[in-house]
């Protein structure tokens, strides 16, 4: 009676997904931890939290959002490719899922603050709108440089009424103000909740956070059985921490859907990287043989992390879904065929997935097997920055 | 019982109260004197640094000594090449991340360091749910496992951590990084829930910057750790003729 | 047998709103307004035609909107506020559901290629969007001082395949884009369509781009019935040209509802206009004691137009609706207001229809009202404006 | 029938072909001498542009001429205070947008322009479906309406144009604004098309820069109109006596 595996269930008591995962967290956050994980347990189970978090979704962040048939790319490229718009999602990508039922879950614990890490700005954009909606205290944390490469972002979120600190230790970017936040927490847990904003940390997060993104992949699932396609050939997603990777998978973690996540190559933590443990988790990460964290490059600051959540590594050693690395090059050319041909700029790290697809049609991915294409975000962001790289090059 | 404890509730026995310096391994070329300074000064153990770059419990100032040290080549096996050819005579507690004893294995790590003469290991980000397998490799050598407790500690968690931490139970003063020092710690709340729980040799950390308030804490604790504080006048250029001053200040203060 | 007038029914045959409207175009241009005209009233009764618009809204446009229920906001002001979320739809307004329609007509006429004028770009870049998506050809006029101003929305339309024409005449500015347009037109009306941005020009383009944006209206008015409050007392919108208004009013035209367009105070065409003649229509506008047009001015591009479309024109003379001037002073605090207590940096252009609320909360409008508010856009383009003003001020 | 129709229809007969230069008001200060140097040149009739602010018909040279004109304070009533002080020998056509109009009211603008001895108007923006006002404004005087016909205009247009027009019927050269003169032009079938609903005199304009087409556009319409390339020679600083050379070579070229 060999029953197959159940994939993308919930982790074991203590937060592990195979050999992934986990709580590795200063003991003083230990208690916010647990105290989170039965919060969201209590509230995951309750009906009344469900329908007030589908309706801030439906309501508030524009879910539904749609699945667009790409009609003039999969002519171009022999495939029949899907795109799940969480480009049109309130804020511009799948980041406000998880921000409002984090911060729905915030308001039901009693807390009163909340503070976030952001990269590019993208989460702490989201956490900022959704913790302004219920009138929670914010605060961001942002690598200095970042705040200067995305000066924008840090004005988007001081206008939505958040405080962003630059944090100024280490590379000055994304993995440094995962520290700064936690360091942050760590004085703070009574009343603030840290809203993390990928699969990532300890133990409820990657999972909580795949729970609140995987109305992405029930959705789609739902979108395209109504129009014939039940199970695509291909599910296919940009990986950073992997949430809107992870969101996607679960629709179809258990069907026949070949999954396959794209990291960015200068920082494909599954690719390049070996097990290790950062941030509250045990998963795949970016290190030297010293076992120091390095630093991830990419043209996509949203995908420039060293590490990836830990359900990612398991599902990648269990062999159920596939990680590749695709490179800034591909993925400019990718952003423009996108751009011109369907009328939609991709965010630069949703232009990995669509590079991928551009570079495997007729070779991994058969000619007229079905895609499904997670769109996790608008290229508004990018425009400016892309401008520049392609003007440096007249 | 390991070394580390059987000497620390001797120190215990005998009426003192244990200062522990703590040094950032690498952070500077003369790091290893200033530990033999601190010895002379009246160190009872020391906690040795070990670089990491993603050191998610510490504050500014030790962030920075391990910058410092990571940029001048510091790595755990050059610590322990540097440390086995010391003597330093006083117990040496590794402190650092568990992802550089994850990547090189544990048997490895801990062979590492039991042959560099360390006695202890305190690994911030080591919860005990998730420590079976370190423990397992340390429970071959003579490495004592030293967990940290906070003010947001349970007490289901502070019987449980008291029971499980080996040489000393490391009681945080205040919610908070390394090097913060505002506010009023919990620091002798913290170190009654262990005591209510275990005999274990408690000493505080975490927020201590002054001979002041190691004293008050000598008070109601076995031992104090002072980290940043020292910490920093060695990224100023402190001499080790100043840590010894330094860390005798603290002595004195203590032992008043 | 009295019967109550009917509003936004059809114009006369000649393309008038009461006084309004008609065509005032060169003789070269008839042919194709009237080609227009019978073309739209052929596909608008056109079951397939119909389906097909719908789709592509929904399907890639991302409708329906959602109405979002803006809580902090309404208690702090004491008035019950609905937001229809046009801000959500892709490419950020509701310019996209215009565009939409038009190039579908474009194709249904045979035309292989559309050209549009913009002022800040969100036309502009909605029509290059719409046409990548059925591969046809598309020029955008923009003022030149428009172009360095906008000089990112230059650069998205390029992404989209589409050329931008900097526009050199006059005040280098919308109206000289739109005069531009035209004189384009004139030159290739066999297999061009001119895909205009509002409510305004020539029959049939007021009358049909109402119809397009109707579908806010229609429903806005579906959405609020389901939530208990099928008629609000007031509807409210920004007017530039109006297209925005146009939509949302259109569902309530014939309700008791209190019809507000809120234009911006320096170019408030019905407040300080007067009627004339203008881009082949008649309507109200700004202008001096000479009959020469006069430039708007206003914080949001998208106000910055010198007229009013002729069916609010007709709207205001028959008493139906009011028109109101902001400025630009209220404009940024509102912007402001929304941003923190909602989570919802609304475009500066309908941060006017904010602060006319904020205005008139219970004084205009009576405590307790419910206010149906048109969020026409996102306001992502303006916050480098907000914060180059915000900052000059520190 | 207007006077102005009646000097037209006789010219033809009279077996000249009419040429009609084109002027802006106010472009330059001199810009009265320059029309009456036209008539010296052998001009039938002149038109004259009253500056717009929004002159959607016209292409870059004429809307550079408007915006000086407007630049300089030419208004309706400057120009028609100097027409009427000025004695041209030649019918004076006006031709301007239509909100100049609308704003003043048709009766009070069509009493300037008669005041000032203007005997025709051409307003491009002004469609034979909006018109009713303006002719019933004009029927009270003796201004006539010329109306354009187009490359693109239908049949049942072309014969509805022709019987309104008053004075000529104006055939657009091609489907272009003023000043471009790229590509052939259907001027000759735009003609034919007039011609063959009513016996208007047929003018061709739009188009016209060289004196070559308006000698071939001579041999088969009943007069010339020439605009941006006169215009352009004025704003580059073109004296009165160089725009009677530029008409009289106009002149020499439909002659021959
Ligand atoms: C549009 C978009 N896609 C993807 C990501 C990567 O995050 P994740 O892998 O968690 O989906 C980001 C992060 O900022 C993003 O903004
Ligand atoms: C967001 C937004 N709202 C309103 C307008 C004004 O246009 P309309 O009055 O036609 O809705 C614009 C024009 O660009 C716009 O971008």
């Amino acid at each position: 009676m060999n029953q197959p595996p159940l994939y993308m269930d919930r982790p074991s008591p203590a937060g592990h997904f195979g050999d992934f995962g986990g709580r590795f967290v200063p003991e003083a956050l230990m208690p916010a931890c647990l105290e989170l994980e039965s919060a969201f347990v209590d509230a995951w189970s309750d009906p009344a939290f469900l329908e007030e978090y589908r309706t801030v979704l439906s309501e508030f962040a524009g879910r539904p959002t749609p699945i667009t048939y790409l009609g003039r790319f999969s002519k171009q490229f022999g495939v029949e490719v899907y795109a799940k718009r969480e480009d049109l999602a309130h804020t511009g990508s799948h980041k406000i899922n998880n921000v409002v039922g984090q911060t729905l879950l915030t308001r039901r614990m009693g807390k009163t603050r909340v503070i976030a890490e952001t990269g590019a700005g993208q989460h702490g954009v989201a956490t900022a709108t959704a913790a302004a909606r219920l009138g929670l205290e914010c605060t961001v944390f942002m690598g200095e440089l970042d705040t200067q490469r995305q000066a924008l972002n840090v004005f988007r979120m001081e206008l939505l009424g958040s405080r962003v600190v630059a944090v100024t230790s280490g590379s000055r970017t994304l993995k440094d103000a995962v520290n700064e936040a936690m360091r942050e927490w760590v004085t703070c847990v009574s009343d603030t909740h840290y809203c993390l904003g990928s699969v990532m940390g300890p133990h409820p997060f990657p999972w909580m956070v795949r729970e609140f993104q995987s109305i992405i992949g029930v959705e789609a699932h739902d979108q395209l059985t109504r129009r014939g396609v039940a199970t695509p050939d291909v599910v296919v997603a940009c990986v950073g921490g992997g949430s809107n990777a992870a969101g996607i998978f679960a629709g179809f973690a258990n069907t026949s859907a070949r999954l396959v996540g794209v990291e960015a190559a200068g920082g494909a933590a599954v690719t390049n990287g070996s097990p290790g443990v950062l941030h509250g988790m045990r998963s795949m990460l970016i290190q030297d043989e010293q076992g120091q964290i390095e630093e991830a490059h990419s043209i996509s600051a949203g995908l420039d992390y060293p590490g990836i959540g830990p359900e990612h590594a398991h599902l990648a050693a269990s062999g159920r879904a596939e990680y590749v690395g695709i490179g800034d090059e591909d993925v400019l050319v990718a952003l423009q065929t996108l751009s011109e041909l369907e009328g939609i700029i991709p965010a630069l790290e949703s232009a990995h997935a669509v590079a991928w697809i551009m570079q495997e049609a007729g070779r991994a991915i058969p000619r007229g097997a079905s895609v499904l294409l997670n769109l996790s975000g608008r290229g508004d962001k990018d425009v400016a920055q892309v401008r520049e790289i392609l003007r440096g090059r007249q | 019982m390991k070394s580390l404890e059987v000497a620390l509730r001797a120190l215990r026995e005998s009426g003192t109260t244990a200062l522990v310096p703590y040094f950032m391994a690498g952070a500077t070329p003369d790091w290893i004197q200033h530990v033999a300074a601190a010895v002379h000064g009246g160190a009872n153990a020391v906690e040795i640094g070990i670089p990491f770059s993603d050191p998610m419990m510490d504050g500014p100032v030790i962030q920075r000594a391990a910058e410092r040290a990571l940029a001048a080549g510091t790595t755990l096996e050059s610590v322990c090449t540097e440390l086995s050819g010391a003597d330093l005579g006083v117990p040496l507690i590794a402190m650092t991340y568990y992802n550089l004893f994850h990547h090189r294995g544990l048997v490895r790590s801990t062979g590492l360091l039991s042959g560099a003469g360390v006695r202890g290991a305190i690994v911030p980000d080591l919860t005990i749910e998730e420590s079976q397998e370190w423990r397992e490799a340390c429970a071959a050598t003579d490495i004592a496992t030293i967990f940290l407790v906070a003010p947001s500690t349970t007490a289901e968690r502070f019987a449980r951590l008291a029971a499980a931490t080996e040489g000393f139970c490391y009681a945080s003063a205040r919610m908070a990084v390394t090097g913060r020092a505002e506010g009023g710690g919990d620091a002798q709340a913290v170190v009654a829930s262990v005591r209510a729980t275990s005999d274990v040799p408690t000493y505080v950390g975490i927020g201590i910057t002054t001979a002041r308030q190691a004293h008050d804490a000598a008070r109601f604790s076995d031992g104090i750790i002072v980290g940043s504080a020292l910490v920093e006048t060695i990224l100023n250029g402190a001499t080790p003729a100043d840590t010894e001053e330094f860390v005798s200040k603290f002595r004195h203060a203590i032992d008043q």
